[in-house]
C-alpha cells in the first residue's frame, strides 16, 4: 500500500460537483491500494474532459488524440508487457471516435484497464449528444432529441465475451475503487464503465437519477455465466446494476502472440547475425 | 543498338501461377550472374483478368523496364493477342501448341507431351525458357531441388525430368534465338523486390514494432516483417485501420519500441491526424507510403508518384519532418535503415515514399555489409526523477526517456504542454514550443541527402527525377550520351527537407532541365519552385499507371513534348 | 416481379466457385421479386471483393472507399428517403475498416438493408485475417494464427437492438433470397450477414465447413424474443443458426428526425422569405 | 491617436456568464449604430479557469482588435490582476467594491447592494457599462425585455430595475470616462460571428444537408444550421466521426442534397481520404475548415492559421479543388455561397477556410439582399437512360444527374473509371480521365476571386494577407497611411487556383512586399512562391494563438524583424 499522495495533487479544470474528481479519488486509491509506483505505470487518454485525468495524476502519461486512446496503450503494452497501462477517456472519445478501437480492443485482449467516465454526453465541446446518450434526450445539438437509440457499451462488451466487464458509479467511490482494483488486477482486457454526472451538461443523468438506479450486484451473484450477464447488462431504466457484470480467463493476446515478450521490446538487440542469414535467404 | 539485354515477358491470367515462373527464373538469372529488372503489371482481381511478369534481363547493368517483348510465355491464349504486336524484331511467342499464334513467329509447346499433370507447365515453360537463354540448367534444377525438397523426393524427380523433357524439346525447336552473352558477375546476391528491401532495412536498423493494415503496394513490407518476426524479436499487429495501425506505433514508440507502419497513400490519407500527434508529441515513427494511382481506389495495383504533396503536408499545424524516395532496393533498404535512424535522433516522424512498381520490382542487390552500418539511435533508459520531456534545447531535440525504467516520469501531451508535458494555454510558452519543434528543421537539413548526380557536368540535357523514376531516368540520360548527346542525371533520394546548395549549380550548368516524375501535376517540381524559387518548366510526367522506361522519357524530350505542363496547372 | 434480366448479366472479377456469385444471384432474385425497379435502387459499397458487387448489377451506386460503405448509404437515405438503399461489401469492410459505422447505423436505424459477405477473410488483398477469421486460423500475415478472438456481428447487433439481424449462407440460395426479400421489406437498418465461402484464401471455412453447419431456425422460432435472440446469435461452431434471428420494429431514424423527408432534398427549393426573416433574427 | 474606439474586456471565469454580458453589449452597441469588432479568448474548459470577452467598439470603422483596455470589466479578482497592465490611459476597471484594484482606477461597484440576488450582476454590469459608454439606455432595455420576456413580466421588471439602479449608481460614480462619439450609422444590421455567418452563406446558397462531428471552433457552424433547420429544411446529423461525416454528406451529395460539412484541422485531417473521394467521384461537397493551434490538440480554443498546406494537399492523388478565405463575417456568408455555387459548378470539393478568431468574432454586418444573390447551381434530374455520369467534356466538367428521378443510372466509383463510371484498369481511359478531371481546374482558375487591393498604387510597403487577418493588416496599412507612408494592403479571399495575372502588378509596383499570416512557416508566401515564383521574403508571422492587431503587425514592421523568416524553413 502506497500512500496516496504519491499520485500527487493538482488543481483540475473540472466544474465543481463534476463526478469526474471522485472517479480520480477512487483511481488514486486503488492503486495506492495496488501499490503501483508511479513510473510504472503509463496513463493513455483520448481528448475530454475526462480524458484530461492523466495530468491530474503523477505518473506517466500519453495524452493523445480525441478517439484514440485505446491504440496507443495497446501499442505501449506490446512493446513493454511490463508496464502497468491504464486506459481512461470519456463515453463520446471511447465508443463515439474511438469505437473501432475499442471493439477491436475487446477481441485482442490485451492485458490493460479501460476506464470509461461516461456522463452520456460531449462534455468539453459543451453538450451535444455522446453514444451513450438515451434516445429522445434534447441537446443544441440535438433539439429534436438525440435520434439514434443509446449504445450500450456494457451489453456489447458482454456479448463480444470480453473478458472483464464492469460498470461502476462515480457516486460511490469505495465501491468504484474496489472495480479498479480488481480490473487491474484481471489479466486482460477490463472494461470499466463509470457513471459520471456531468453537472454543467447532462440535466437529465444527473447525480440523483443515478442515484436512485443504481443497485448494486447481489452477492450471489455469478459473473461467469454469461447469460445472466447478457440480462445484467441490458438492464438500463430503473435500476442499473453496477459491479462486474462479467468476466471470463480467455488468453490474453500477449500470450498467443509469441514475439511479445518477455521484457521489452526497447531491451532486445537485434540479432545481426541472425540478421545476415535472413539476407542470405534471399539470395 | 548494343543494347544485351533480353525482356521476357510471362502472362496469362491471376492464379496460373506466372508469378512463380517469373520469381523462378529471376533467382536463377540472379544466380547466373545476370542482372534483372522486373515489373509486375497485374490486376486488382484474384483469378482471371491478364497480369504479366516482366524480367529485363542483361549480362550488363540494367536500370529500368524496357519496351518491346523478346519473349513471350502465353499462359493463356489473350495473351498472345493482346501483345504480339510489343514482339521485337527477334520475338518469338512461347506457348501451347494449341493456341493461335496468329502469324507470330515462336515455339509451340506441347506441354500436354511434357507434363504428366498440367501442374507441371510452369516448369515444362521454365526448362523452354532456360534452353532459349542458353542457361546453365543447374541453376534452375538447383532451384527445383531447393523448392520442392520438403514435398519429398518423388516430387524433385518428376519436376526435374518434365524441366528436363522440356529442354530437350527447346533444343530441337529453337528458331534460332540468340542466347544471353554470358554473365559477368560472380558472388551472391540477393533477390529482392523494393517492399522487402524496405523491411530488411528496417530490420537491419532495429525495428521491432510494425502495426498496419493492408493495402496495395504496401503489404509486402508488412509480411516481410512477419516472416522474420520470430527470428528477429519483432511484434508485426495488423491493426483495425490505419488510424489504429499509426497510434498504436505512437504508443509502442513511445514506450521504446523501436517503430513503423506500412501502407499505401489511400491509407496513408487516413493517418495524417496521427502524423501530426507525432509531430506534436515529438514521437519517432518511420512511415512507409507505397504510392498507387489515384485519387480514392485509383488503380489499386499501378503505379504512381503522386502523393508527394500528400506526406510533405499530412497533418495540421506545423511540424517538421523529413520524406526519402529511394530509387531502386537497394536504396530502399539504406534509405529505410537511414530514416529510422533520423526518426530517432530528430525524433520527428520521417516517411519512406515508394511506389507499386519499385515494390513489387525484384533487383539483384549485392549483399550488404552489415557490419559497416552505423549503429541507429535509441532512446534512454535512464534519467533523473525530475526529467522533463520537452526539456528546452538549442538543437529543439530533448533528451527522450522511454517509461518505465527508472523513477523518472514520461509525460506526452497532443495539446501544447510544458517542457514536463502538461497541458497549457500561455502564449509565451506556446511560442517557445513551436520555435523548439521547428528547429528540428535545421538538424533535419543538416543532415539531408544531397542528390545523386551522373553523368556530364555540364550537360546540354538535364533530367531530375526522384525516387523510383532513377532507373528510368539514368538510363535515358546514359542513351542520350552514347547518341553523343551531353547528358546528366539528378536524382533525389531525400525530398524533404532539400538543401538547394548541393544542387541548385547542377542546374545552372545545364542547357536544359527536365523533370521526370509520376504524375499529372509535377509535384516535386512545384515543390523545388517553392523551396528553391528554381523553376523547372519542363516536364515528362506519367500517370496511366504504367512505370516509366527510357524511350518513354526519350520520345516527349523529341516531341518537344515535355514543356507542356498539365493542364491548367 | 421483374425479370431478372433486368438486372443485367456482367462478366465478374471473381474466382470461379466463389460465394459471392450466389449472393449476387440471390440478391438478382429478391430485386426481381421485390419489383424494384433498377432506376429506384441505389447500391452503396466499400472496396474489397464483395464491394465489387454493383458493378455486376443495373442500377445507380455508389461504389465508395475501403471500410466506408455505410456512411454515404445513410447519407444518400436521409437525402431521399424514397431511394431503396442497399449497402453491400465484406467482412472487413464492414466490420474491420468500417467498425465504428457498423455500430452507428446499428443505432440509427435507417430504413436500409446492408449485405455483408463474410468470408472471413481479406479476399483482395489476399488473404489476412479480417475481424471475423476464427481465432488461431493461420494466415500468411497471422502465421502464429489470428490473435484476437472473431468477431461475431449478429451478437453484437442483436446485443445492440438492431432492428432486423439475420444470418445466411450463400451456398442456400432460395433461402438467401428470401433474407433479401425480408431485409428490404423491414423498416429499418437489416443486416444480413452471409456467410460465404472464398475458395482461395479460406481453407479453414470453405463451403463444406459452412454446409455441415449452417441450420435454418426452427418454424416456430420467435425472433422477437431478444432472449433467444441472444442464445442463436451466439451459436457459431459445430451449428451456425441460419435464418432471422432477431426482429423489432423500433421506429426509424427518418421517424425521429423532423427535417428528412418526405420527399428528396433535391426537390425542396430554400424559401427565401423565411431566409429574410432568419436573417433579421441576428440584428 | 484619433482613434475613436473604446475597448470594453470583459473578464473572468468559464461559467461566469461573461459571454453573455458581452452578446448583450455588442447587440445593443450594432442596433445604437455602432461597429464593433469581438474577439473572444476562452481556454478549454467549462468552469474556471480565465476567459475573456473583448468588444473593440467604435462610430467610424473598425476592423481588428486593439491592444489596450479601456474598460476592463472583472468578474473575478483574477482578472484585474492579470490585465490592469494593459489599461489604457484612460482606462478604467469595473468591479465588485469588494475586488483588491491594486490601485488601478475604475468603479467599485456595490454589486450586492445593486442586485437583490447574484444572478443579477450580469445586467448590473451592463448598467455600469451602458452609463460608462453614454450608451442610449432603451437600446439595453429593449434586449432585456425582448430577451426574458418568455420568462414573464416579473422577471423582466426585475432585470429592468436593476439596470437601472446600475445606471443610476455608475452616474454618480463615474470618474470621468469620456463618452464613445454618438454613432453615424442608421437602419437595421445583423450581429454576426464568422460561424455564424458561414452556416447563413450556406443557407442562402441552399444547403440542406450537413453532416459534422463537433469541434472547436466549427461546432458554431453546424449549431447555427440546426437551429434554423426546420424552417429551412435541412437535414443535420452529428456523425460518428469525421470519417462518416464527411462519407455521408457524399453520398448525401450524391442523391441530390446540397451537402456541407464543417470541421477544424484535426477533424479535417481524418477527412482527407473523403476529400480524395469527392475528387474521384466528382461529387460536389463544401467542407468548412475551422483553424485553431496545431498540430494535434495543440490550442483547441485559441486561432491560428496553420492548415493552409492542409487543406491545399488533402487528399491522396490529384484532382482540383478551391479554397476560400474569408476574412470577416461578410465574406464568410458571401465565400460560402459562392463555394457552394463552385463545388457544383465545378463537381469537385470546394473548401471554405476560417479559424477560432474568425469563428468567434462578432462583427455587425448590413443585412444580406437575398433577392440580388444569383441562383447557384443544381444538379439534373432529368436525363436519358444511356446517360453515363462521367461523358467527355471539353470543361471536364460532365453533366450530373441525381438518382431515382428518372430512367437513367447514376454510377459513381472510387476505383478509376470508364464514362459509364465502372471500373477499369486501362491505361487510355485511365490518362484520359485524369486529364478530364485536370481540366476542371481551368475553370476553378477563371472563375478564382482575385485578391482586394487597398491604398497607395504605388506602395512603399504592401501588405499581403489572407483570411482573418484582412482586418488587422488593414487597419495596419491605414495607420501608415496617416503618418504619411504610402501602403497598401492585398487580401486574398480565396488563396487557390491563384491567378497570377490578377496580383502580380501590384508587387511590381510596391517598394516592400510583407506577407502578414498566422502560422509559424508561412504557408501562403510558400505557396505564392511555388505557383507563381514570386518570393516574398519579409514575413510577419503570430502563432501564439491569438489574433493579430495592427500594432503587431507595425511593431514588427518597425523592428525590422518582418523579414526573419521563422526557423529554418
Ligand atoms: C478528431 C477530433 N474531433 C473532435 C474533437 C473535439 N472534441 C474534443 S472532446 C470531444 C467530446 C468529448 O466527449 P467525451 O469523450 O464524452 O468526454 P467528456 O468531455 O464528456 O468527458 C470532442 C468532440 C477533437 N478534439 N478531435
Ligand atoms: C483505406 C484502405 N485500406 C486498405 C485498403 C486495401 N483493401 C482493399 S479490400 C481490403 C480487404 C477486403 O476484405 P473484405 O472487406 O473482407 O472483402 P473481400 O475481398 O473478402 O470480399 C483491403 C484491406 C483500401 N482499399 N483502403
Ligand atoms: S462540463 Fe461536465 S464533464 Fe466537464 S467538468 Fe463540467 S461537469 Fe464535468
Ligand atoms: S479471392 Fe475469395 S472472395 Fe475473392 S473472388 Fe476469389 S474466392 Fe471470392
Ligand atoms: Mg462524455
Ligand atoms: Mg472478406
Amino acid at each position: 500500500m502506497l500512500p496516496i499522495e504519491t499520485y500527487g495533487d493538482y488543481e483540475t479544470a473540472w466544474c465543481p460537483g463534476c463526478g469526474n474528481h471522485n472517479i480520480l479519488k477512487a483511481l488514486k486509491q486503488a492503486l495506492a491500494a495496488l501499490d503501483l509506483p508511479p513510473h510504472k505505470l503509463a496513463l493513455f487518454s483520448g481528448i475530454g474532459q475526462a480524458a484530461k485525468s492523466p495530468h491530474y495524476l503523477n505518473c506517466n502519461f500519453f495524452n493523445g488524440l480525441h478517439g484514440r486512446s485505446l491504440p496507443p496503450a495497446q501499442g505501449a503494452k506490446l512493446a513493454n508487457p511490463e508496464l502497468a497501462v491504464i486506459v481512461e477517456s470519456g463515453d463520446g472519445c471511447s465508443y463515439g471516435e474511438g469505437g473501432n478501437h475499442f471493439l477491436a480492443a475487446v477481441r485482442r485482449n490485451l492485458d490493460i484497464t479501460c476506464l470509461v467516465h461516461d456522463n452520456q454526453i460531449y462534455g468539453l465541446t459543451k453538450g451535444q449528444a455522446s453514444p451513450t446518450t438515451g434516445q429522445g434526450h434534447a441537446t443544441k445539438a440535438q433539439p429534436f432529441g438525440a435520434p439514434s437509440e443509446a449504445f450500450n457499451p456494457v451489453a456489447v462488451a458482454v456479448a463480444m465475451r470480453a473478458s472483464f466487464v464492469a460498470r461502476g458509479f462515480s457516486g460511490d467511490t469505495e465501491h468504484l475503487s474496489e472495480l479498479i482494483m480488481a480490473g487491474v488486477r484481471h489479466k486482460g482486457f477490463a472494461l470499466i464503465d463509470i457513471l459520471q454526472p456531468c453537472v454543467t451538461f447532462n440535466h437529465v443523468n444527473t447525480f440523483g437519477w443515478y442515484r436512485e438506479r443504481c443497485v448494486k450486484l447481489a452477492d450471489g451473484y455469478d459473473r461467469t455465466d454469461w447469460r445472466a450477464a447478457m440480462d445484467k447488462a441490458a438492464e438500463f431504466g430503473e435500476t442499473i446494476p453496477i459491479g462486474v457484470i462479467y468476466e471470463n480467463d480467455r488468453p490474453t493476446f500477449e500470450s498467443r502472440l509469441p514475439t511479445v515478450g518477455p521484457g521489452a521490446l526497447a531491451e532486445r538487440v537485434p540479432d545481426m547475425d541472425r540478421m545476415a542469414e535472413i539476407l542470405l535467404s534471399y539470395a | 543498338m548494343s543494347d544485351p539485354s533480353i525482356t521476357v515477358v510471362i502472362g496469362g491470367e491471376a492464379g496460373q501461377g506466372l508469378v512463380t515462373v517469373g520469381e523462378f527464373l529471376s533467382k536463377a538469372l540472379i544466380r547466373a550472374g545476370y542482372e534483372i529488372v522486373v515489373s509486375q503489371d497485374y490486376m486488382s482481381r484474384i483469378r482471371g483478368g491478364h497480369n504479366l511478369f516482366i524480367i529485363r534481363v542483361s549480362p550488363e547493368q540494367a536500370l529500368a523496364p524496357r519496351e518491346g517483348i523478346d519473349l513471350l510465355v502465353a499462359l493463356d491464349a489473350a495473351t498472345i493477342a493482346l501483345h504480339r504486336g510489343e514482339l521485337t524484331g527477334r520475338g518469338l511467342v512461347v506457348a501451347d501448341e494449341s493456341y493461335d499464334f496468329a502469324g507470330a513467329p515462336g515455339i509451340k509447346v506441347p506441354f500436354a507431351t511434357l507434363c504428366p499433370r498440367p501442374i507441371f507447365e510452369n516448369i515444362a515453360a521454365l526448362g523452354v525458357l532456360a534452353r532459349l537463354l542458353c542457361l546453365e540448367p543447374g541453376w534452375l534444377t538447383d532451384l527445383i531441388e531447393e523448392n520442392f525438397a520438403r514435398k519429398g523426393g518423388e516430387v524433385v524427380g518428376q519436376n526435374l525430368s518434365v524441366f528436363k523433357a522440356a529442354q530437350a524439346f527447346a533444343e530441337g525447336a529453337n528458331p534460332g534465338f540468340a542466347c544471353l552473352a554470358p554473365p559477368k558477375i560472380r558472388g551472391k546476391r540477393l533477390m529482392l523486390d523494393g517492399a522487402a528491401a524496405v523491411a530488411l532495412g528496417g530490420l537491419a536498423a532495429g525495428v521491432d514494432f510494425c502495426s498496419f493494415y493492408p493495402m496495395t503496394p504496401s503489404t509486402g513490407v508488412a509480411l516481410t516483417l512477419i516472416a522474420h518476426a520470430r527470428e528477429m524479436g519483432v511484434v508485426v499487429e495488423q491493426a483495425e485501420d490505419e488510424i489504429a495501425a499509426f497510434n498504436m506505433a505512437l504508443g509502442a514508440s513511445y514506450a521504446g519500441a523501436t517503430a513503423m507502419v506500412a501502407t499505401a497513400g489511400g491509407g496513408f490519407a487516413l493517418m495524417c491526424e496521427g502524423v501530426s500527434l507525432a509531430g506534436m508529441t515529438e514521437t519517432p515513427i518511420v512511415a512507409v507510403v507505397g504510392q498507387r494511382p489515384g485519387p480514392a481506389t485509383g488503380l489499386p495495383t499501378r503505379t504512381e508518384q503522386g502523393d508527394l504533396n500528400l506526406v510533405l503536408y499530412a497533418g495540421h499545424g506545423e511540424f517538421p519532418r523529413a520524406v526519402f524516395a529511394p530509387g531502386a532496393p537497394e536504396q530502399c533498404f539504406h534509405l529505410t535503415r537511414r530514416a529510422v535512424d533520423q526518426a530517432e535522433r530528430h525524433q520527428s516522424p520521417v516517411f519512406v515514399l515508394i511506389d507499386q512498381y519499385l515494390a513489387d520490382g525484384y533487383r539483384a542487390v549485392e549483399p550488404f555489409d552489415l557490419r559497416g552500418l552505423p549503429e541507429t539511435a535509441r532512446p534512454g533508459r535512464e534519467g533523473p526523477a525530475d526529467y522533463r520531456r520537452y526539456a528546452p534545447d538549442d538543437s529543439g531535440v530533448s533528451p527522450r526517456l522511454i517509461p518505465g525504467f527508472g523513477p523518472y516520469l514520461v509525460c506526452v501531451d497532443s495539446d501544447e504542454h510544458t517542457p514536463d508535458g502538461h497541458i497549457t494555454e500561455d502564449g509565451g510558452v506556446r511560442t517557445a514550443m513551436v520555435d523548439k519543434r521547428q528547429r528540428k528543421l535545421r538538424g533535419l537539413t543538416a543532415e539531408a541527402l544531397a542528390p545523386d548526380y551522373s553523368g556530364d557536368p555540364e550537360p546540354e540535357v538535364l533530367l531530375v527525377c526522384w525516387g523510383s523514376t532513377l532507373g528510368a531516368a539514368s538510363e535515358a540520360a546514359e542513351i542520350l550520351r552514347g547518341q553523343g548527346k551531353k547528358a546528366a542525371c539528378l536524382h533525389f533520394p531525400q525530398v524533404y527537407p532539400l538543401v538547394p546548395e548541393s544542387f541548385a549549380a547542377h542546374f545552372k550548368r545545364a542547357g536544359e532541365v527536365v523533370m521526370v516524375e509520376g504524375n499529372a501535376t509535377g509535384q516535386f517540381a512545384e515543390l523545388i519552385l517553392a523551396k528553391t524559387g528554381i523553376r523547372i518548366a519542363k516536364r515528362i510526367l506519367r500517370y496511366d499507371g504504367r512505370p516509366f522506361t527510357a524511350k518513354y522519357i526519350l520520345d516527349r524530350l523529341d516531341a518537344g513534348q515535355a514543356g507542356e505542363t498539365h493542364a491548367a496547372d
